[in-house]
């Protein structure tokens, strides 16, 4: 149990550091919804079924897809139209 | 006005609680009627005669005072906040009461003839004279801290009102006027808030408790917090800057007011709080470590400072008013002395020396509005020669400026007179020798002055100047005649002064009408000026019936410097006047507070921009984090030690 | 390492790389990832308060009576802070599309140094509140 | 034991009006703006009736859904919240947007913001007033941006990043308080906190609170959002965000502070707060350039002086900030309102006084009220606050000295603007001449403020018993814990 | 503080917080949480409220309040979005058509995911999740066809009604228990017996209000948000 828990901390923070560094914005955004992922996976852990559901269908979902599409809506998706994204 | 009269007289039946009532309840209505009618040239009459109505019931009251009623009551008081506030007039706040309205009696006398007609807003300034008056009034019946603070603080903000009616340049003197006068108030706020902290009260009497509470550090705290904000006031030395520009900048009539009286408020707060209620031997008991000064003594210094620094400022200023205006700030010296000596002798002689310097400061200053009034400038440079066609305002400038330097027969040698004695007396020779310098720079500023003006060639462009209007002239000359029958007859002022000394309490100062009999030596100005007038009368007298022989010669009949003289040739000199003179105290102009004053402003305006800075910066979030930080480590810091 | 000693280091070590994300970074939509992140971090944290050793789900199961159940109450709240967070995240995104289509550029300095130009040029009684989109 | 169900009225009327609100502006144009009037009339009236009845039989208190303290959520009313209720409803009444907005954006976010700010103050359970912070917090974005203008967005992004982080900050204080004293509700947690909150965590807890609502509340290092948000809202969003909405922060922190945490290293945190909220507030004001950063600088500073007067223990530093706090929330408005009007550089409007001789007279009437000139309502505030500052320990005199060296500096700037509009002369277009109807609300605040100079002493005498009700925390706990059915 | 100093200060001061919060976290136990009211709240939720899952009953019951603000915040997010977007140009990329395996798949996942929905809300007392989860679900039900197929827009007026009314229905719900002078959001109805899909009184009820209003909204911010739709 305690091992799994490690695991899955230990993949989270990586995705988290993963949103930092990584230089394209949609792979950050893709980072972002793994880290939800493991997040709720976690949250499973703590026997928390209500807030891993949520997590899951807002955060990975729902925040997931709304960030992507402002991406698009900006011009920032890889070889978007407009401008590269780091100014 | 004349208080000869000691016999118990009609008062008693007249209830005393109403007299003071009616007093501000008609400055009241004064101020806010002329407020409403405006620009009336009546309005000016009105409030002259309102005015010597109120002069009428101080009389009264006066005579009430006279007779040893200790304080006038007032029906009004307020209950807020769990503070009473009363309202009552002493001794010591009727003689100034009587010294604010008399000056507001002469302004406004002065304001609604043809000087007033010339004004842009004459209705405003008869208004907002009145309100002064009303807020002097209120500060000088303050029955408690509070309301003593509350007349305070409406007294500097009519005067701040008051000094921008003169547009432009008089509103940057008056801002800067403000910005003192708010440090001042904060200052007295901070003070009167220390004494309820102690006592829980804010009553005269919390005060006195308070000071016997207190540790010495609090009570130097207290002193210098009331010293320093009814300092700013009085223009007391290192906050002095802003009075002359402010004084003169603004109109005629009300800046003589100014002048007379409005300084002279910070003197009657600092009496009221320092000597009357905290008592000048608790103050000189208050030891400077490691000198052999005390709190009363480093006052007295500054005081003398005050006295001659401003002297021989006004020595070298060109513009009449400015020249004045110093002078008003250095006599402020020698009323706060002569009180501070703690002598009957000294005490008398600094409150008179308020009565005959608000005389001849309004004279003063009237006579100079007039010369300004007809030929449009008070530059000392510009003018010249104007005897001839301004002899009364020749004449009131006479008495005024021998009155300021202090000279018999005038009333200003009675009361300087006096506070040289009692330094004397009182052993303080280097005191002595500051005031005697002060005086010599006075006389050396005085004869500057009225050479520059009167004495001279006179101006091809002032040849068709006339006097000055009756209106004008005649209260000039009613104030020069007050300042030289008191000064005759100094018994006159001494019994008003002796209402006011009566209520700070000490010791009485018997004297009868010529003046002062002492142990140590005495003086009677009967003497004195009947000998003076008896023999240059006589003189005079000899040389008009014998003589005779005299006849007119005009200016330019004349040989100088082996050359005859003719119209262009210009030899009034004004210019440099004491060139000597500048040579050896020049140095000494050194401007060391002006310098310390911008720095302030300079310190204020670059710590502004460094918070604007700290602001600017676009990542604020930063901000959250760093003082979330600090604030563990402090909160951590904290739980730990216990 | 115990299971609290991890979860904390977890919930703490999301919080500070969203903070590092919001502080550091200079692109708004970044500054937005690191503000989702630091939610997540302090809703794992109040998971983590409330999670007991080898307890049940706050699920009554069919009938029986609760055994030793974990402490439901943060959950709720996680709950709510999670419904919170989208809110503000989808306000967030609305403000970045009208800040892109207004400034052209994402860059906090920069926006900030526009704004500061457009309110130094708002002379006296220049246009109104409604500055409209592109002034 | 008063227990009045109807306490959720001031929520729940306008929180319902909001949601039906955008149907009601659909169907018809105008109808959305009458229907959110009349909505904040009926909140007002509620409200007013429930301040009668808590003045009347003391503070009442109803747990929501019938579950008793501990386990629901329980709300309180108090004078001192309801006063603040009514504040913010006549708040939203004067600063009801013009009638040019068709859409019905605002007039919903400012519904939401009228319930969420009455949650805040009488709601008695700590994550349920992060919940109704919350609520104000999007609203006031929502509000911020409505001005349409781009600085307007660019602004509340800012400020809602900023704000944002606060909130997960506030959040994780309440996980901490949560963790270590097992319950949310304020008076239980009043009956827990000495033995449980009194270490490091609780001092943690503390300040994470602190930081998180003092966004909101313009404590000193988080307001840096201030000059931008109020040059870019709409004027009447300003007031409202200014005058009242910040002021019901610094209650809650109040409530926190006087119920939970009262302990010496919490009161110095928020002084010390205050006291560098002042001197950041007033010297950066004394720099500004135009009116509408100098009264946003000024407000950061005034915000600092309740925070002293909050951090004072005991009723005497409460009353000094309810006092404050009121007489802020009527002179700020009244100074945007001018400040909308006087735009630009402060040394092109020199003549105002000429061109709008009654706004120059209300700037200065505000100038002296707000320096705290003696008979004026802001001189009885500042003596409550420096009565109850000198009566306490010496750290209270050095802040009392900051508040007063404050004042000197906010006349000085204030003055040299009235300076310009008196003195100069009509030099660019400078005052424009404007129609008096877009000043009444600031005319309406200047009569207020002339009508409390005369009404200082029932007044003052309301506001401390408002405050020693505030303070009495056994009272308090036995009302939330017991009264409450 | 260009770049780097800026960097290198933000670094300095997290790695200070996280020692910090470390030190602080210590001092709280771990795994036995002090848990007064959630061990109260456990024994009483059965019998209070007759919910199966105590997180709803908290989340409706206990806690009611902070749902209602809950819902408000996320009402206040949409309404503030669609004013700022409101007069937004629909700059940015034109919105193609979507690709082929999208355009398919939408259709065919519309029905299961509006199941899925349907079910996690209404179960909400009874298996984990409720309202919101259901809601997020819905939305997603919704706005699929939307991404799918930009030509047809998402119909704002209807999911604005049906927000407004969920809206309105959740307080009247509250405030109609205060007709029987019981304090707001006091659940009625029977209990019915536990386990029972009607059981819990007034709670599904309440849990049905909210997953309306989370899913019309959630979808309808979607939609603006991301300007897939062609339409305003």
């Amino acid at each position: 149990m305690t091992l799994l828990i490690t695991l899955i901390t230990g993949v989270m923070l990586l995705a988290a550091i993963a949103v930092v560094v990584l230089r394209g914005l949609l792979a950050a955004v893709a980072a972002l919804a793994a880290v939800s992922l493991a997040l709720s996976v976690l949250f499973v852990l703590l026997r928390a079924p209500d807030v891993a559901l949520a997590e899951a269908a807002v955060g990975a979902g729902l925040s997931g897809v709304l960030l992507a599409l402002t991406l698009r809506r900006v011009g920032l998706w890889p070889g978007g139209p407009a401008r590269e994204d780091e100014q | 006005m004349s208080l000869l009269l000691r016999r118990r007289f009609f008062w008693e039946e007249i209830d005393l609680m109403s007299l003071l009532d009616i007093l501000l309840l008609v400055a009241a209505l004064l101020a806010s009627g002329l407020f409403v009618l405006g620009r009336g040239s009546f309005a000016g009459w009105l409030a002259t005669v309102v005015y010597g109505l109120m002069l009428a019931v101080l009389a009264i009251a006066g005579l009430a005072l006279d007779s040893g009623v200790a304080f006038i009551p007032s029906a009004m008081s307020f209950e807020i906040l769990g503070r009473n506030l009363g309202w009552r007039l002493d001794g010591l706040g009727w003689f100034f009461a009587l010294l604010t309205v008399g000056a507001a009696f002469f302004a406004s006398w002065y304001g609604s003839g043809e000087w007033g007609r010339k004004q842009k807003r004459m209705g405003l300034q008869h208004a907002l004279l009145a309100l002064n008056v009303l807020a002097m009034l209120l500060l000088l019946s303050s029955g408690d801290l509070l309301s003593l603070f509350i007349g305070w603080e409406l007294v500097s903000w009519a005067a701040f009102a008051i000094m921008t009616q003169g547009g432009g340049p008089a509103v940057a003197a008056a801002y800067r006027y403000m910005i003192y006068a708010l440090a001042g108030a904060m200052a007295v706020f901070a003070a009167i808030m220390l004494v309820q902290n102690v006592t829980g009260g804010l009553g005269f009497a919390d005060l006195q408790t308070a000071i016997s509470a207190m540790s010495t550090a609090q009570v130097w705290v207290l002193f210098i917090l009331f010293a320093a904000g009814f300092g700013v006031k009085m223009a007391l030395m290192p906050f002095h800057l802003w009075q002359a520009p402010a004084y003169s900048e603004t109109p005629g009539a009300s800046s003589a007011f100014l002048n007379a009286v409005s300084a002279r408020m910070g003197l009657f707060a600092l009496i009221l709080v320092l000597v009357k209620l905290t008592g000048l031997e608790a103050l000189g008991s208050l030891a400077i470590p490691f000198t052999f000064m005390s709190a009363k003594s480093a006052l007295m210094w500054v005081a003398a400072i005050t006295m001659v620094v401003p002297t021989f400022i006004a020595l070298m200023q060109t513009d009449a008013r400015m020249l004045l205006t110093w002078h008003g700030i250095g006599q402020g010296g020698y009323m706060l002395l002569g009180v501070l000596v703690g002598t009957s002798l000294g005490t008398a002689g600094g409150l008179m020396h308020v009565f005959n310097y608000a005389t001849y400061q309004a004279a003063l200053f009237l006579a100079v509005t007039a010369v300004i009034h007809r030929a449009g400038t008070s530059d000392l440079d510009e003018l010249g020669g104007l005897i001839t066609r301004m002899p009364w305002t020749y004449v009131t400038l006479l008495m005024g400026i021998i009155g300021l330097a202090g000279l018999p027969p005038m009333n200003g040698f009675v009361s300087k007179w006096m506070i040289y004695k009692s330094l004397l007396d009182g052993g303080q020779p280097l005191l002595l020798i500051m005031a005697f310098a002060a005086t010599l720079g006075t006389i050396l500023s005085v004869y500057k002055l009225i050479h520059n003006i009167f004495l001279g060639q006179l101006r091809r462009e002032h040849q068709h100047l006339k006097e000055a209007p009756v209106s004008m002239v005649l209260p000039m000359l009613i104030l020069a005649g007050i300042g030289f029958v008191t000064g005759f007859m100094p018994g006159l002022a001494l019994n008003i002064t002796d209402i006011a000394q009566r209520a700070i309490g000490g010791d009485m100062l018997p004297h009868h009408l010529g003046g002062v009999t002492l142990a140590t030596g005495s003086l009677n100005m009967l003497w004195v000026v009947g000998v003076l007038i008896g023999a240059i009368g006589a003189g005079a007298l000899i040389f008009y019936l014998l003589g005779n022989r005299r006849y007119e010669v005009h200016q330019f009949d004349n040989y100088a410097g082996g050359h005859f003289l003719s119209a262009d040739i210009r030899y009034h000199f004004s210019h440099e006047f004491y060139p000597g003179l500048a040579r050896v105290i020049g140095p000494w102009y050194r401007g060391s507070i002006v310098r310390a004053e911008q720095g302030i402003g300079i310190l204020v305006n670059v710590a502004g921009d460094l918070w604007q800075a700290v602001f600017r910066v676009a990542y604020t979030p930063l901000y959250m984090l760093l003082v979330v930080v600090l604030g563990l480590v402090f909160t951590g810091s904290w739980g730990i030690v216990p | 390492m115990s299971t609290g000693a991890v979860l904390y280091a977890g919930a703490i070590g999301l919080f500070l790389i969203g903070c590092y994300a919001m502080v550091a970074e200079r692109h708004l939509i970044r500054n937005i990832l690191g503000l989702v992140l630091v939610e997540s971090g302090v809703n794992l944290l109040l998971v983590a308060v409330g999670f007991r050793e080898n307890a049940a789900a706050p699920i009554l199961k069919a009938g029986q009576s609760a055994g030793m159940m974990v402490d439901p109450l943060p959950q709720a709240l996680v709950l709510t802070a999670i419904v919170i967070g989208f809110g503000v995240l989808a306000l967030a995104l609305a403000l970045v599309v009208r800040v892109h289509q207004a400034y052209g550029t994402l860059d906090t300095r920069e926006v900030a140094r526009l704004m500061r130009v457009e309110r130094e040029a708002s002379g006296p009684g220049a246009a109104g509140p409604r500055a409209g989109a592109k002034s | 034991m008063n227990t009045v169900p109807q306490i959720i009225f001031p929520v729940a009327i306008p929180l319902i009006a909001a949601f039906l609100l955008p149907i009601a502006g659909r169907c018809h144009a105008g109808f959305g703006r009458i229907f959110g009037r009349a909505a904040v009339l009926v909140t007002f009236l509620a409200s007013a009736l429930l301040a009668w009845q808590v003045a009347g039989a003391g503070p009442a208190s109803s747990a929501m859904g019938g579950f008793k303290a501990p386990l629901g959520i329980v709300f309180y009313a108090d004078n001192l919240a309801m006063a603040f209720v009514l504040l913010l409803n006549i708040g939203v009444w004067l600063f009801w947007p013009s009638g040019d907005e068709d859409r019905s954006g605002p007039y919903t976010l400012l519904l939401t913001l009228l319930g969420g700010g009455a949650g805040l103050v009488l709601s008695g359970d700590l994550f349920n007033i992060f919940v109704f912070y919350e609520i104000v917090a999007v609203a006031s974005y929502g509000l911020a941006a409505s001005g349409g203008s781009a600085a307007g967005f660019g602004a509340s992004l800012r400020y809602l990043l900023l704000s944002a982080l606060g909130s997960s900050l506030a959040l994780m204080g309440i996980a901490l308080v949560y963790a270590a004293a097992g319950t949310l509700n304020l008076a239980d947690l009043a009956l827990l906190a000495p033995d449980v909150l009194r270490g490091p965590p609780g001092a943690a807890a503390f300040l994470l609170l602190l930081i998180g609502f003092g966004v909101k509340a313009e404590l000193f290092p988080v307001n840096s959002w201030v000059p931008e948000i109020y040059a870019s809202a709409p004027v009447r969003v300003t007031s409202l965000l200014a005058g009242i909405v910040s002021k019901l922060a610094l209650i809650v922190i109040l409530r926190f502070l006087v119920l939970v945490f009262p302990m010496p290293s919490a009161y110095g945190l928020l002084l010390t707060l205050g006291i560098l909220g002042v001197l950041a507030g007033e010297l950066a004001a004394y720099r500004a350039r135009d009116l509408n950063s100098t009264f946003a600088w000024s407000s950061i500073a005034q915000l600092g002086v309740i925070a002293i007067a909050f951090s004072i223990p005991g009723p005497a530093g409460i009353a000094a900030g309810i006092a404050l706090a009121l007489h802020h929330a009527v002179v700020k408005p009244a100074f945007f309102f001018i400040a909308d009007k006087w735009r630009g550089d402060v040394k092109l409007l020199s003549g105002g006084a000429r061109t709008s001789p009654l706004v120059a007279a209300l700037f200065v009437l505000l100038s002296l009220s707000i320096i705290g000139i003696p008979p004026l309502p802001g001189f009885w505030a500042k003596y409550l606050l420096l009565d109850a500052a000198f009566s306490s320990s010496p750290a209270y005199w050095l802040a009392a000295a900051v508040v007063l060296a404050g004042a000197v500096v906010e006349g000085a700037y204030l003055f040299r603007a009235a300076g310009f509009f008196y003195g100069g002369p009509q030099k660019g277009r400078g005052a424009a001449l404007f129609m008096p109807g877009e000043l009444v609300p600031a005319f309406v605040l200047g009569a207020v403020l002339l009508v409390a100079m005369f009404a200082i002493a029932p007044l003052g005498a309301y506001i401390t018993s408002m405050a020693v009700q505030a303070a009495d925390v056994p009272a308090i706990a036995a009302q939330i814990l017991l009264g409450g059915n | 503080m260009k770049g780097y100093g800026h960097t290198a200060a933000t670094l300095l001061f997290l790695t200070g917080l996280g020692i910090l919060l470390i030190a602080i976290l210590q001092a709280l136990p771990f795994g036995l949480a002090p848990m007064q009211v959630g061990q109260a709240i456990v024994a009483a939720a059965p019998g209070d409220t007759g919910a199966d899952n105590i997180v709803t009953a908290i989340l409706l019951g206990y806690r009611g309040l902070d749902t209602l603000g809950e819902v408000t915040i996320l009402f206040v997010a949409a309404a503030a979005a669609g004013m700022v977007l409101g007069g937004a140009s629909r700059g940015g990329a034109q919105a193609e058509n979507a690709g082929f395996i999208l355009h398919s798949a939408a259709y065919l996942l519309f029905p299961f995911l509006l199941v899925l929905g349907a079910y996690i809300v209404l179960h909400g007392h009874l298996t984990p999740g409720g309202g919101f989860q259901g809601g997020a679900i819905l939305a997603a039900a919704f706005f699929v066809p939307v991404l799918a197929s930009p030509a047809s827009p998402f119909n704002h007026r209807t999911a604005m009604l049906v927000e407004g009314f969920a809206g309105a229905a959740f307080i009247m719900i509250g405030l109609v228990s205060l007709v029987g002078s019981d304090a707001f959001l006091t659940p009625f109805f029977g209990k019915g017996e536990a386990g029972a899909l009607f059981s819990a009184g007034s709670l599904p009820l309440l849990y049905l209000a909210i997953g309306l209003k989370v899913g019309s909204e959630l979808a309808g911010l979607m939609a603006r948000v991301s300007g897939a739709e062609a339409g305003a």
